[in-house]
């Protein structure tokens, strides 16, 4: 690692560190983007690194949202009265009752969510392509509507955890750092990976699975494998964010395959796909669109963000990063070897 | 129409951007709201905060809210929260925590409702709501929420009621008497479901049907093939603006003959003006009705604060007011009422004010239990009857005689 | 010479009705370079993806060292080291040659945990002697995909030979590569086979090459296996000349 | 990241336990492109035109293009003369399909003409659309294999070669002219063109580009993926539209074998210059192009 | 569980029933038909996969909708939607599609999705999140003592989209149009070679694709209610038909579509109105998983 990028990490280091405290009136708002930013690198894992662009990685975060609240809950009350309509009663909790089931209630979350994607991943690898994002678009959005048919966790009515029990802003803080560290965790384990045998492999699935495939790389396996990994941390920010809302229901808030659930693939494509900035880079200048557009064009913000799915997609095809690393290719230790390019007509 | 509702989005945020220095001689209580202006629940969000602006004006007309002798006019910061539960929520931790607010008028629907609750609890912002209904919401020990409208199982229990009378005037017992439920998934919906089947159980009723209503509804045929199989005595439907229109539309294509059809969102949905004839007879409940004779000194009676919300939202003047309106309105002017009591711009005060609130509006009566609800003012149930919406139940409002069976 | 590793019995195929191969019995030697021929719809390419596992077979079976491998998908014939390349090369266009060969590390003999661990230095060497080998370490850091198509091929040959199969199926390797390249390309195969001991399959369109090249011969014809011998033996053989050469 | 690598030394590393390939062995496309270099002649246009025998029916004068940004062809020359054939043969990538691209109006042209006809009817038709090429100036492209509408019966691809006709009965009488021609499309009229045989399918891409009645024929590799008698029927094909029907004939053969001593003129092509042009058969002997390209 | 075994029970009680059932799938089924052709028909021919799908409908059934507010006759709704969703059609292939059809296959969902989003709000915006819909004011014929009801309208419906898929049907076989892009979506290189300009054909389907889409919304505001919302379960439908039926395979989309507006409503009726949505997308996932279990057979996947 050269000298400048030690700076540079340090730099955002120090930035993510001391931002909620400059910046206490946006907390919510920073946690929001590390959310993004963790949701974007995930889906990055299969969609930019593995070439399968999946549009249901949203159903992880439903999950994760619903297994963090029902094992939670479930360790004090009985999931079921907790939830029902006609439930009397006020619940509480004590601050241990809720530490402990936010700490077990979130490793469940994301270990839940990494075996459904195996088990998921199971019967939707065979599918490519579009049959791919329409299988798991399908998948989220099933899963959605079962959960709201579903009582005992809620229905229709939604799921309640209790509030933090602690001082407010702390309270704010808390979460931006266990999303923030979630992020720092999820970017060193892609940089790691991407660097590894593992990652080539998944990069030659890819560009060439039949390849793949006919050179006895272990496809299904790998595919599963990077799919059950990006599921954990998905499961694990859903269960982060149910704790930071307290209050959630199954379709618009947990498995909301129309919002998160395409924003994380828009970010990616804004940054760049199969690169390891470009969902960083990406979900932050996302963030802030969104969050520009709601303050600025109210009622008008969803035509925008529309149109700046089209206008990425379409216009601006390799995201921030092919962009930079067309015009500034030095920056990314890339020589080019002049002879060479003209040779090649 | 539409054009002009589009064109009020615009002025409103034109406005909300520029009103910080249009307004002078009073001085300014900030109250944030994250309301649906866009979303599935648009329609009535929109009915909400032009409900908000009305009173917002009318409050301003007639002087002001006088605080300790100073002289104060509310002002509003909107959001669009989508419709969705989630962004209620963070709109609503961006109004308190980067514009400051002090208070917050609620969101549009229980669900909203729900999101952004816990939210205002937790930085203990007094937040008066006049649009969720569901009962979920009052047994959290909510401290800082206050609703004006009666909770949702109250909504269509009167018709449960009224049609054991009416099964009793036949000489037939109560409990002989077959209910139909089909309502949407949503808290509020699921609430008035569980208010009809309690009151149900109590008579001994049997529901043979019992479904839920997807969120994008666009087809009840399944239910109402059952409800011709089954002949219920008692149809309950409840699926915001979009189920009363769906369910008025096939009643009258499939020719549906039940005794009584109960529903909620008949004016939102302006099912009369849709569906004409086909409406007549549907019991709807309602949280106000302009014919009430309910009053208070800044808005007149209930008809007059209909006439003078006609002349100032024009885009209203050839349907129903609808109570979704009203209530909002009625909100207001309970903070209103709150803050002149507190004599204080303490929120903590303002909230023992809210809490103590015991009045009398165009809306009727406003009296907070523990919890936060309304418990001074009755659900009243008015029937279709060619066209006109009349009041038939509770008795003590009745303005007209129930037509029974429907036809 | 007993020793076969591919052990081809009485296979059939069609599609839609159309045979395209009848009954079709063959063995590639063990070590040895063995070869396929036959005109175009002789059945060659089916009978080549009936082997590796490209599409089920309709009778017969066809063994590899023994295992039934006729139902088996291709990535699990891959992995028992029957590998191959293809007739329209396929290399990792989008990286280069150096990255190409260490993806072609043989994952089939790595668990897990192995994959999970960076390169070593002993893969980046193997790679670029490899890459050597086929004439295309200089060109190590270009972008495959700009490689002509003859150096691509070589490539997707070294990358076979990277990935250390057992048997290696090469599926028209001469075909549109300019003739002159042709001659080192037969010089690579066969110091593969002798060198590495890799046991080589082709499959060829081109007379001259697969004369050159294989001990063995199989001749195709409709679908039928029309004649097996040495080089010598085919070229001779009348019903090889009639079926491949048309009115010549 | 393996820019990190890189850095590693260039110079050549006696790989342990391997033989390195000896300079003698080492195969390079670079290598027959420097060697056709080290042939070029030097071409006059006069020697194109005196081959085009004076009367070049299509002109190409010195024509660059390629595709996007990428230039391909650098100041090109080419001249054929009417019912004549010309072969282009070349390493890959030297430029041969782009010709036939610029021709039909596929590619950027970046400057250059391309004229069609002799003396006063010579006409510019570089600008023209691929549809007016066809239409207007008689020029049919036929395209390497699998260019067939499987989903179509023969017949409906036939009529899909007149899709330009104005009206479409021409088109089915024109198709009947072709059936006429050759029985043994007529015989499978009524299949779907994709259970052809790979002989029938080349039969019927060629067959459809006369529904036009085009005068020059672009041919793009011919022979590629045929079986053997099946290369020589399709040369039969084509000369007999030469000869007989006066057509002329431009082409890319990668069986330059094949194709030299099919056509009357042959232009050797390296990277998208004109490195040798002669007379097909003499450029057979040419022991330099022999060398090159025909293996020996 | 009772319940479903009881509405399985009603089956069985009153057969009559499932006439109604399946009467009432197929008139459904006819119009999610007309959106599945037009989504096989760009799939098949750019390979785009339009997302947007469903908001065309819905848009199309706004265009009818207004003109009755503004008092025209509701049976002009169809051909009026048809002419204006043809513009917007052509509009968004010049904007949008046009740069898509050549990239890879994620691209044009991904950007359709955009476009739904956007459309979808447009709407809510110009006409209000209200469920409308136009009351022609026909009767209901019923029959077997009321219970199988068929209101006129809907049945003018099923025959408005049966004479709309016959001129599709008879247009692509017969009109040089409808050749041209039959022969682009076989072999768009050989078609160019022919003369057929491409780009005119892709713009031309695209258009026909939204206008068949713009009829049918017209058609379903008279039948059914539309919200500027709804379009997306229309998009899943169509996909769900397409994958079932293939590509460039009418005959199939038509009886795919068919089958799964009766299966729908057996659903809903077993199960529950509630889970009608669920039933839609895993009749999609099973279809998915038939046909890659059918791909698994022949040792390959569903590409």
């Amino acid at each position: 690692m050269g000298n400048n990028k030690i700076i540079l990490y340090a730099a955002i280091l120090a930035i993510t560190v001391i931002a909620p405290f400059v910046f206490p009136a946006f907390g919510t708002q920073l946690a929001t983007l590390w959310l993004m930013i963790i949701v974007a690198l995930t889906w990055d894992m299969t969609g930019g690194q593995m070439g399968y662009n999946s549009l249901g990685n949203i159903f992880f975060y439903g999950t994760g949202m619903y297994v963090a609240a029902a094992v939670t809950i479930g360790m004090v009350y009985d999931v079921g009265e907790y939830t029902s309509a006609h439930g009397g009663g006020i619940t509480s909790f004590t601050d241990q009752q809720y530490f402990t089931g936010m700490f077990v209630g979130i490793l469940a979350a994301g270990v839940f969510c990494s075996v459904c994607a195996v088990v998921i991943g199971y019967l939707t690898f065979g599918l490519r392509g579009p049959y791919f994002a329409i299988g798991t678009l399908g998948v989220a959005i099933a899963a959605g509507e079962l959960v709201s048919n579903w009582d005992w966790i809620g229905g229709g009515q939604g799921i309640a955890l209790p509030v933090y029990p602690g001082d407010l802003d702390e309270g704010k803080v808390f979460f931006y750092f266990l999303f923030a560290l979630t992020g720092v965790a999820v970017f060193l384990f892609c940089r790691w990976l991407y660097q590894t045998r593992f990652g080539a492999a998944i990069n030659a699935i890819r560009d060439d699975e039949e390849k793949a495939d006919a050179m006895g790389i272990h496809t299904l396996r790998y595919k599963l494998v990077t799919w059950s990994m990006a599921a954990f941390f998905v499961g694990i920010a859903g269960g982060i964010s149910a704790f930071q809302l307290i209050h959630f229901e199954p379709l618009e808030t947990a498995y909301q395959t129309i919002n998160l659930g395409i924003f994380m693939v828009v970010c990616v494509l804004l940054g760049g796909k199969g690169t390891l900035w470009g969902p960083v880079i990406g979900a932050s200048l996302f963030h802030v669109f969104k969050e520009v557009t709601w303050n600025y064009f109210l009622g008008w913000q969803w035509v925008a963000l529309g149109a700046l799915i089209v206008v990425t997609v379409v216009y601006f095809k390799d995201g921030v990063m092919g962009y930079l690393l067309h015009t500034k290719p030095e920056w990314f230790g890339v020589k080019i070897d002049q002879k060479a390019s003209e040779e090649t007509s | 129409m539409k054009k002009l509702s589009l064109l009020s989005i615009l002025m409103a945020s034109v406005s909300l951007l520029f009103s910080q220095a249009s307004l002078a001689a009073c001085d300014e209580i900030h109250i944030g709201s994250a309301i649906s202006l866009t979303g599935k629940y648009a329609t009535n969000g929109i009915h909400a905060k032009n409900g908000y602006e009305y009173a917002i004006q009318k409050i301003k007309d007639a002087g002001g809210v006088m605080v300790d002798g100073k002289c104060y006019n509310f002002r509003v910061t909107y959001y669009d929260d989508e419709s969705k539960g989630d962004r209620g929520a963070t709109l609503a931790e961006r109004l308190i925590s980067q514009d400051k607010v002090q208070y917050m008028l609620g969101p549009y629907s229980s669900g909203l409702t729900k999101a952004i609750a816990p939210v205002t609890e937790k930085y203990q912002i007094p937040m008066v709501e006049a649009e969720g209904a569901s009962r979920s919401l009052f047994n959290k020990g909510y401290k800082y929420l206050f609703a004006v409208l009666s909770t949702s199982e109250q909504y269509l229990a009167s018709a449960v009621t009224l049609a054991a009378e009416m099964a009793e005037k036949q000489g037939k017992k109560a409990s002989s008497v077959k209910v139909a439920v089909a309502v949407e998934n949503d808290p509020f919906s699921l609430d008035i479901r569980a208010g009809v089947l309690d009151d149900a159980k109590k008579y001994g009723m049997k529901p043979v049907i019992d479904e839920q209503l997807p969120r994008d509804l666009s087809d009840m045929s399944a239910i109402l093939t059952k409800v011709k199989l089954l002949k219920p005595d008692l149809l309950i439907v409840s699926g915001h603006s979009k189920g009363a229109a769906t369910a008025v539309r096939q009643i009258g294509e499939q020719n549906i003959k039940v005794p009584m059809i109960a529903m909620t969102h008949c004016e939102a949905a302006d099912v009369t003006g849709k569906f004409g004839a086909t409406a007549n007879d549907i019991l709807c409940s309602t949280q106000w009705a302009e014919t009430l004779s309910y009053s208070d000194p800044i808005f007149g009676t209930a008809g007059e604060y209909e006439a003078g919300f006609k002349k100032a939202y024009p885009e209203y003047k050839d349907k129903k007011v609808p109570y979704q309106t009203a209530q909002a309105s009625a909100a207001v002017y309970v903070f209103k009422d709150a803050f002149e009591r507190a004599g204080s711009l303490d929120k903590e005060k303002v909230r023992d004010a809210l809490a103590a609130t015991d009045m009398q509006t165009f809306y009727g009566g406003i009296k907070f239990s523990e919890a936060g609800n309304n418990i001074a003012k009755p659900m009243v149930l008015r029937q279709i009857q060619n066209g006109e919406y009349n009041v038939v139940a509770p008795s003590a409002f009745a303005s007209h005689e129930l037509n029974w069976p429907r036809n | 010479m007993s020793d076969v590793i591919i052990d081809v019995q009485g296979v059939s195929k069609s599609f839609g009705g159309v045979k395209a191969n009848t009954n079709v019995s063959m063995q590639v030697e063990r070590g040895g370079i063995t070869g396929l021929i036959g005109p175009n719809g002789s059945g060659k390419t089916t009978l080549f993806n009936s082997i590796v596992g490209y599409h089920p077979i309709d009778g017969g079976s066809i063994k590899f060292e023994g295992q039934e491998i006729s139902k088996l998908p291709v990535q699990k014939i891959a992995r028992l080291g029957l590998l191959r390349t293809f007739q329209q090369t396929r290399i990792y266009g989008a990286m280069n040659g150096v990255e190409n060969m260490l993806i072609s590390l043989p994952h089939r003999k790595m668990s897990l945990l192995d994959a999970l661990k960076k390169n070593t230095r002993e893969d980046y060497e193997r790679a670029d002697q490899l890459l050597e080998f086929v004439g295309l370490y200089e060109k190590r850091f270009l972008k495959s995909g700009d490689l002509s198509f003859g150096q691509q091929k070589l490539l997707e040959f070294a990358m076979a030979l990277m990935n250390e199969p057992t048997c290696l199926l090469l599926d028209e390797p001469t075909a549109g590569i300019n003739p002159t390249l042709i001659n080192g390309l037969i010089d690579r195969l066969k110091r593969a086979n002798e060198e590495f001991g890799i046991t080589l399959f082709v499959i060829e369109h081109n007379m001259r090459v697969i004369m050159n090249l294989a001990e063995s011969i199989y001749c195709l014809a409709h679908g039928e296996m029309l004649a097996q011998g040495t080089p010598d033996e085919i070229q001779n053989d009348q019903k090889v000349i009639d079926a491949y050469l048309g009115a010549h | 990241m393996s820019a990190e690598n890189s850095n590693g030394s260039e110079e050549k590393k006696k790989a342990g336990g391997y033989h390195v390939g000896g300079v003698e062995t080492v195969i390079s496309v670079d290598e027959v492109t420097r060697q056709a270099a080290a042939i070029a002649e030097d071409i006059t246009l006069d020697h194109l035109d005196a081959l085009a025998n004076n009367e070049p029916h299509v002109s190409i004068k010195n024509l660059v293009a390629g595709y996007g940004q990428m230039e391909i062809l650098h100041n090109l020359d080419l001249r054929v003369g009417k019912a004549q054939s010309l072969c282009l043969i070349g390493p890959n990538g030297a430029g041969k399909s782009t010709i036939l691209h610029a021709i039909f109006g596929f590619n950027r042209i970046f400057s250059g003409k391309i004229e069609i006809g002799t003396g006063s009817d010579m006409r510019d038709i570089t600008r023209l659309t691929p549809n007016q090429k066809l239409s207007q100036a008689g020029i049919a492209y036929i395209l390497q294999d699998k260019s067939i509408f499987p989903g179509m019966t023969v017949e409906e691809n036939l009529w899909m070669g007149g899709f330009l006709k104005d009206k479409p009965q021409e088109a089915k009488q024109a198709a009947e002219q072709v059936f006429d021609k050759y029985s043994r499309l007529a015989d499978r009229r009524k299949h779907k063109a994709g259970v052809l045989s790979g002989g029938e399918r080349r039969l019927l891409e060629i067959s459809r580009a006369l529904v036009m009645n085009p005068e020059v024929l672009l041919v793009d590799e011919p022979s590629i993926g045929l079986e053997p008698r099946f290369i020589d029927m399709v040369f039969e094909i084509l000369d007999d539209l030469q000869n007989k029907e006066g057509k002329t004939i431009i082409m890319v053969e990668q069986n330059a074998k094949k194709g030299l001593e099919f056509a009357d003129i042959g232009y050797v092509l390296v990277s998208g210059e004109l490195a040798i042009a002669g007379k097909g058969d003499d450029l057979l002997k040419n022991p330099k192009v022999g060398e090159l390209f025909l293996g020996g | 569980m009772d319940q479903i075994l009881g509405n399985i029970g009603l089956l069985f009680e009153f057969p009559i029933v499932n006439f109604k059932i399946v009467i009432d799938g197929i008139m459904i089924g006819a119009l999610f038909a007309l959106a599945a052709y037009g989504l096989a028909l760009v799939w098949g021919v750019m390979n785009v996969k339009n997302l947007a799908q469903g908001d065309f409908v819905i848009a199309g059934g706004y265009v009818s909708w207004w003109l009755v507010q503004h008092g025209f006759p509701a049976l002009l709704g169809v051909p009026a939607a048809f002419i204006v969703m043809w513009g917007i059609g052509w509009v968004v292939y010049k904007l949008v599609i046009s740069r898509v059809i050549e990239r890879d296959l994620f691209t044009s969902l991904l950007a359709t999705f955009g476009l739904a989003i956007m459309m979808a709000q447009i709407l809510n915006l110009l006409f209000g999140s209200d469920t409308q819909s136009v009351d022609l004011g026909y009767e209901t014929l019923y029959f077997a003592d009321g219970l199988i009801d068929i209101p006129i309208a809907k049945l003018i419906g099923v025959i408005m989209a049966a004479i709309l898929a016959a001129g599709v049907i008879i247009f692509m076989k017969s009109s040089r149009m409808g050749q041209a892009i039959r022969a682009t979506a076989q072999d768009a290189r050989a078609a160019r070679v022919l003369g057929i300009d491409t780009e005119k054909v892709y713009a031309f389907t695209f258009s026909l694709n939204a206008a068949i889409c713009g009829a049918a919304g017209a058609i379903i505001v008279m039948v059914w209610v539309i919200q500027p919302f709804y379009g997306i379960t229309h998009s899943i439908r169509a996909f769900v038909i397409v994958t079932a039926a293939g590509l460039g395979n009418l005959p199939g989309v038509i009886a795919a579509g068919l089958g799964i507006g009766a299966l729908e409503q057996y659903g809903a009726h077993i199960f529950g109105i509630g889970y009608q949505q669920a039933i839609a997308v895993m009749l999609l996932l099973l279809v998915l998983l038939i046909r890659l279990i059918q791909q698994l057979r022949v040792r390959q996947v569903l590409k």
